[in-house]
């Protein structure tokens, strides 16, 4: 249970529990592209691989009916929050048994049962929702808490510090979470942001830190930390994770030499990878071995491959469908 | 009797939001200088006073973010009450009015909800130039996801607003500046106005008049004068844009087969093409005359009261243009 | 020949902003990974190669951000092109186009100007859901001081882009993102097209359809399909719904006496409206039959493209409501 | 001239210009507050006595050709930047001989001969407009600087932030010049801010300063400074100056007693008057008396009277020209 102090230690079931989220979002992540490029999916998805710690960790320091709002790379918040897997790819093929009845797509899969208010195609548009998401925790007097997921890219957008000066001025329980995978679409930060990004949250009187998002002990440990203290009424904070995806933009987004190098990539896969610096060290403390890694493996690839193939199977929305749900 | 009680289309307003936050403790309003300041036109005085600052909420001048946050607010349980003080600051709010709170029920497959009302303003002849003086109901009328209620009188502004808060999706409430002092009937019951019924303000069966929000008093007298050179004008408020009733309007002009389309937004592209169209269609075989429109000039609007009062149709305008549909010259 | 050379629309539109670049030193092009990138749609490769980042400037995503800076360059002596990568992004610009690009001419009795081209994109089936498929060139259409592009083919892409960039006064110019790779006959001359002159896309006396952008390949599938049942069709494209061509518009539908207007909007409140209004009452004597409309569904869009594809005027929807209207069954 | 060593200290003749600026622009005011209660004036209008020093302060800094952006609240920088005090006054009547034919208005006066690109009834709504004329400055290869006034409600408009990190990205030449009077509307600060002004600048890494906007010594020595620092290519800079208005939001705007104090009032009108500070102060130094003064009130007066009876007496625009100018 989040909030309590023995949590403050990661123990080795919650570590496994999470390296469990990350391999299924990276498994859900490999066959979605697979699903791409054999022409299966409609549309595109922008991919999750190797920013897996952020959402996980962030999650994991969420009770169910706390919120999060998601962005256009949703997938790994949605199934770290609780999403299940058959659900989200009957989403993402356009199906009936999808979390929208197949009229979200990837980018607008929302859960109200797991507290997952939306990802959104707007970029840094659901900032406004979250905010309002935890305004209205606090109106309701619930001890909910929101976590607001957004890239490096939605700092460009204004909405971010209209609601984070009213989140501060009225001490609302919501974390900020800046995925800075240090591109936004096919353009790097540094060419998009001026000083630091913490100094902005900083300057509306929001606490902000920054930490390295491929360390998932270190993204729940300082996430449980921030909730609690939102929890206990004395407002928001700011986490900015770096991180970095593995694939390009979206699954169409092959060739990125023109504004990556492979060395970058390669340094980030290789050296820095979530999934391998959770295994590493949980290994190295001689907390577990390998074999415990092989089997999560496992299930988690049986888990996905029985979601997609339920997903291919299930029925288009009947044509009905298409007016419905625009009014409650 | 309390049939008989007047109030002020304002004192109606502000009943009807007293009345649901009395009735319902999700409802809040927030905004910019709504709480001891009632807003700029008053039309909130008191409430603060009644509910307290955590339920009428001054914000920073922010139309995006607390529009934003009465989405998130409206998702997770709550019944928000947006004011945006001038209708002409819709185009700060857009992406959260049509991106956001209009579209959440569709795409989440009918899981998530948006019940909250956004208040704001329309109307010119204020001498408040371009920026302020705007109609732009228009825009939010063509986006599905969203309803949108333009009252004419106190008593459906009273009646309309304890539907629109009651109503489980976005509503989008456009209230006539120049009307906030008009006096009218007004019950002190609980009553509601049900969306898309249009309401016949005079009945005529020489020519159909559909006037909307301010227009309506405009058509009014323009019946009047009308009445006194023989012809009898039906005027009809169809009082939400979406949904629009339109068999009523239809109705009308097939029984007059003549009909006017009146609407202070800006004519091109504007409300009354729609609601023309409509009736062209329907009434079709029925028309002795094409359907005219008549909305605001196509011309930002200027400040000079001489340039000003050239904008906006009027009794004298509307009244012109029927005579001359009817043939009278 | 020149005459035959053939490019694909967004090489038409590359082409446009190439040769206005050289031409004139005042014009760039400002946006959202519009440099390298060559936007998602890879419609200016390129550019920055020969222009320079300079020229053709990658922005932080920061939609009203670099369009206000686009406003006060062209009030200040330049020629801003300012790209919006979807025109769902519309929702956050629109107090920068609409409150101040489109009314500072008049707000300052024609003493500043603000000569800019916001490219921006519209359409559906592209599978991208609500917030990345809507066509809501109504709204700008509704706004005095705004020009609206629609180009339907390479070639009028080519001459009407020339045109806006040319222009003294703000334009929006909506670019179909399915119809990019549709290829067509481009001169390789400077050549340009004036605003407000529909086009006859193709010339019959049975019944008019009026289509924009992306319904105008629709619009001449259909009329290939009437042909087949003995029913001529004249397609007729305004090109521009701000100026509008009315009198092209009513000419035609007063010679065939029937006419349908296709639009790939939101169909309430929407361009179809103001088009079939202007004709219904422009060639009221001539009608045999009401003005029909057809737009896009009134639903967001859908992602599943079992059901997107139910929102969008097809060849076949498009040729059962002629036939019909033709009464024909 | 502006941006040369000598001056950066003020000296006797152009402090008594300043002098006679700011009591221009309180004449001014007070005319139009006159107007207003006799009803000779259509709409409202928003005054800026108790301002005077930072429109002042701020143009004397700027060249003719350099940019300012103004407000709702825009009387002062227009005068300041130059306008003539007839054609204002024939603007807020409605008239043809006003600086836009009459069709701006009170909120909307623009005069591009003194750089002057447009009050605005959006706030925040030029902050856009200001960043892109430096943004054209830059690109034309001119020196001009943009000044971009707002007021402290506008640090609650996201627009801000956007185009803050832009300038700060391009090193653009231009400052924010924030007149923080304590009040947007009818509202404190205190309730609508988070933070420290100044903070929000430096997020984006742009130099803040805070400083009495009372003292139009100060203020036009600072400004002198950071409009220096932009014409070097050195880029933007954020100056937040301490000010009061002395009527309410708006001429009609009465009874304030519910969101601000009489004695406060009072407390800014009798000891912090940029008049008088600067007339104080000069007498102190004994670099001139109160004749002087007295000279300039009396000459501003006469101007002011003038140019309302011009106003009065001229035309109002003729029906056609409401089609007239929407486009070029
Ligand atoms: C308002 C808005 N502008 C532009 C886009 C197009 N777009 C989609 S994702 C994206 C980049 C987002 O970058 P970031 O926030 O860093 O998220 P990341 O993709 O890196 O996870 C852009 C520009 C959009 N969806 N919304
Ligand atoms: C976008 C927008 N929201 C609201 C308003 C209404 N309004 C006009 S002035 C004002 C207060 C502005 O306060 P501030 O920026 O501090 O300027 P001041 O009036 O104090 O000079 C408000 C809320 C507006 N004009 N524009
Ligand atoms: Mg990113
Ligand atoms: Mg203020």
């Amino acid at each position: 249970m989040a909030g309590t102090k023995s949590d403050l230690q990661v123990d080795l079931e919650q570590s496994l529990h999470m390296y469990q989220q990350m391999a299924k979002i990276r498994a859900f992540e490999e066959k979605v592209n697979e699903l791409y490029q054999s022409a299966k999916m409609p549309g595109l998805a922008h991919l999750y691989s190797g920013e897996e710690a952020v959402a996980v960790g962030v999650c994991e320091a969420l009770r169910r009916d706390d919120y999060i709002t998601s962005t256009h790379r949703g997938h790994g918040h949605c199934l770290a929050k609780g999403a299940a897997v058959d659900r989200m790819f009957a989403e993402l093929l356009g199906k009936e048994a999808g979390y929208c009845r197949g009229k979200g797509g990837s980018m607008h899969i929302a859960d109200p049962d797991s507290g997952n208010l939306g990802a959104n195609a707007i970029v840094g548009g659901s900032a406004g929702i979250a905010t309002g998401a935890a305004f209205s925790a606090k109106m309701r007097g619930t001890p909910q808490v929101v976590a607001c997921f957004f890239g490096d890219g939605a700092l460009g957008q204004g909405l971010l510090y209209e609601v984070m000066n009213m989140a501060a001025l009225w001490k609302l329980p919501i974390i900020y979470v800046c995925e800075n995978n240090l591109y936004g679409e096919y353009t790097s930060v540094g060419e998009t942001l001026a000083g630091e990004i913490g100094a902005r949250a900083k300057a509306f009187n929001i606490p902000a830190e920054t930490i390295d998002g491929q360390d998932v002990q270190l993204v729940y440990m300082t996430m449980q930390r921030l909730v609690a203290r939102a929890r206990r009424g004395q407002g928001p904070a700011f986490l900015e994770c770096q991180t970095y995806r593995y694939y390009g933009h979206h699954v169409g987004d092959i060739n990125r030499a023109y504004y990556r190098s492979k060395e970058e990539e390669r340094e980030w896969t290789t050296t820095r990878d979530p999934l391998q610096v959770l295994s590493a060290r949980l290994i190295a403390q001689k907390l577990t071995d390998a074999s415990v890694f092989a089997r999560i493996e496992a299930d988690v690839k049986a888990e996905v491959d029985a979601g997609v193939q339920f997903a291919l199977d299930a029925p288009y929305p009947d044509a009905r469908e298409v007016e419905q749900d625009v009014y409650a | 009797m309390s049939e008989e009680r007047e109030l002020t289309f304002a004192e109606a307003i502000r009943e009807a939001l007293a009345e649901e936050m009395r009735r319902d403790s999700r409802v809040f309003i927030i905004g910019e200088d709504v709480a001891e300041a009632g807003t700029p036109f008053k039309v909130l005085s008191g409430l603060v006073e009644e509910f307290g600052k955590d339920r009428v909420i001054d914000t920073p001048i922010s139309e995006p973010g607390f529009s934003g946050i009465g989405v998130g607010a409206a998702m997770t349980g709550m019944r928000p009450v947006v004011d945006l003080m001038f209708g002409d600051f819709l185009t700060l709010a857009m992406d959260q009015i049509v991106n956001q709170a209009a579209k959440v029920s569709y795409m989440s497959g009918g899981k998530l909800h948006a019940p909250m009302v956004f208040r704001t303003t329309l109307g010119a002849t204020r001498r408040s130039a371009a920026q302020h003086s705007q109609s732009l109901h228009a825009w939010v009328s063509h986006i599905p996801g969203l309803q949108v209620v333009l009252p004419s009188t106190p008593y459906d502004a009273k009646g309309l607003l304890k539907t629109a808060i009651r109503d489980d999706n976005p509503v989008v409430f456009f209230e006539d500046k120049m009307m906030y002092k008009m006096k009218g009937v007004v019950p002190a019951d609980d009553y509601t106005i049900p969306f898309g019924v249009a309401d016949i303000k005079r009945a005529g069966s020489d020519i159909t008049i559909v006037a909307t929000s301010s227009m309506v008093q405009v058509a009014l007298g323009a019946a009047k004068m009308l009445d006194e050179i023989g012809i009898g004008a039906e005027v009809i408020d169809p009082r939400t844009t979406f949904p629009l009733d339109k068999a009523a309007l239809i109705e009308s002009a097939k029984k007059t087969a003549r009909a006017i389309v009146v609407d202070e937004g800006y004519e091109r592209y504007g409300v009354t093409a729609e609601i023309a169209s409509v009736i062209a269609d329907g009434a079709f075989y029925y028309l002795d005359a094409p359907v005219k429109r008549m909305g605001a000039l196509d011309v930002p609007i200027p400040f000079s009261p001489a340039l000003e009062d050239l904008t906006v149709p009027t009794e004298q305008s509307v009244f012109e243009m029927a005579r001359r549909l009817c043939g009278k010259t």
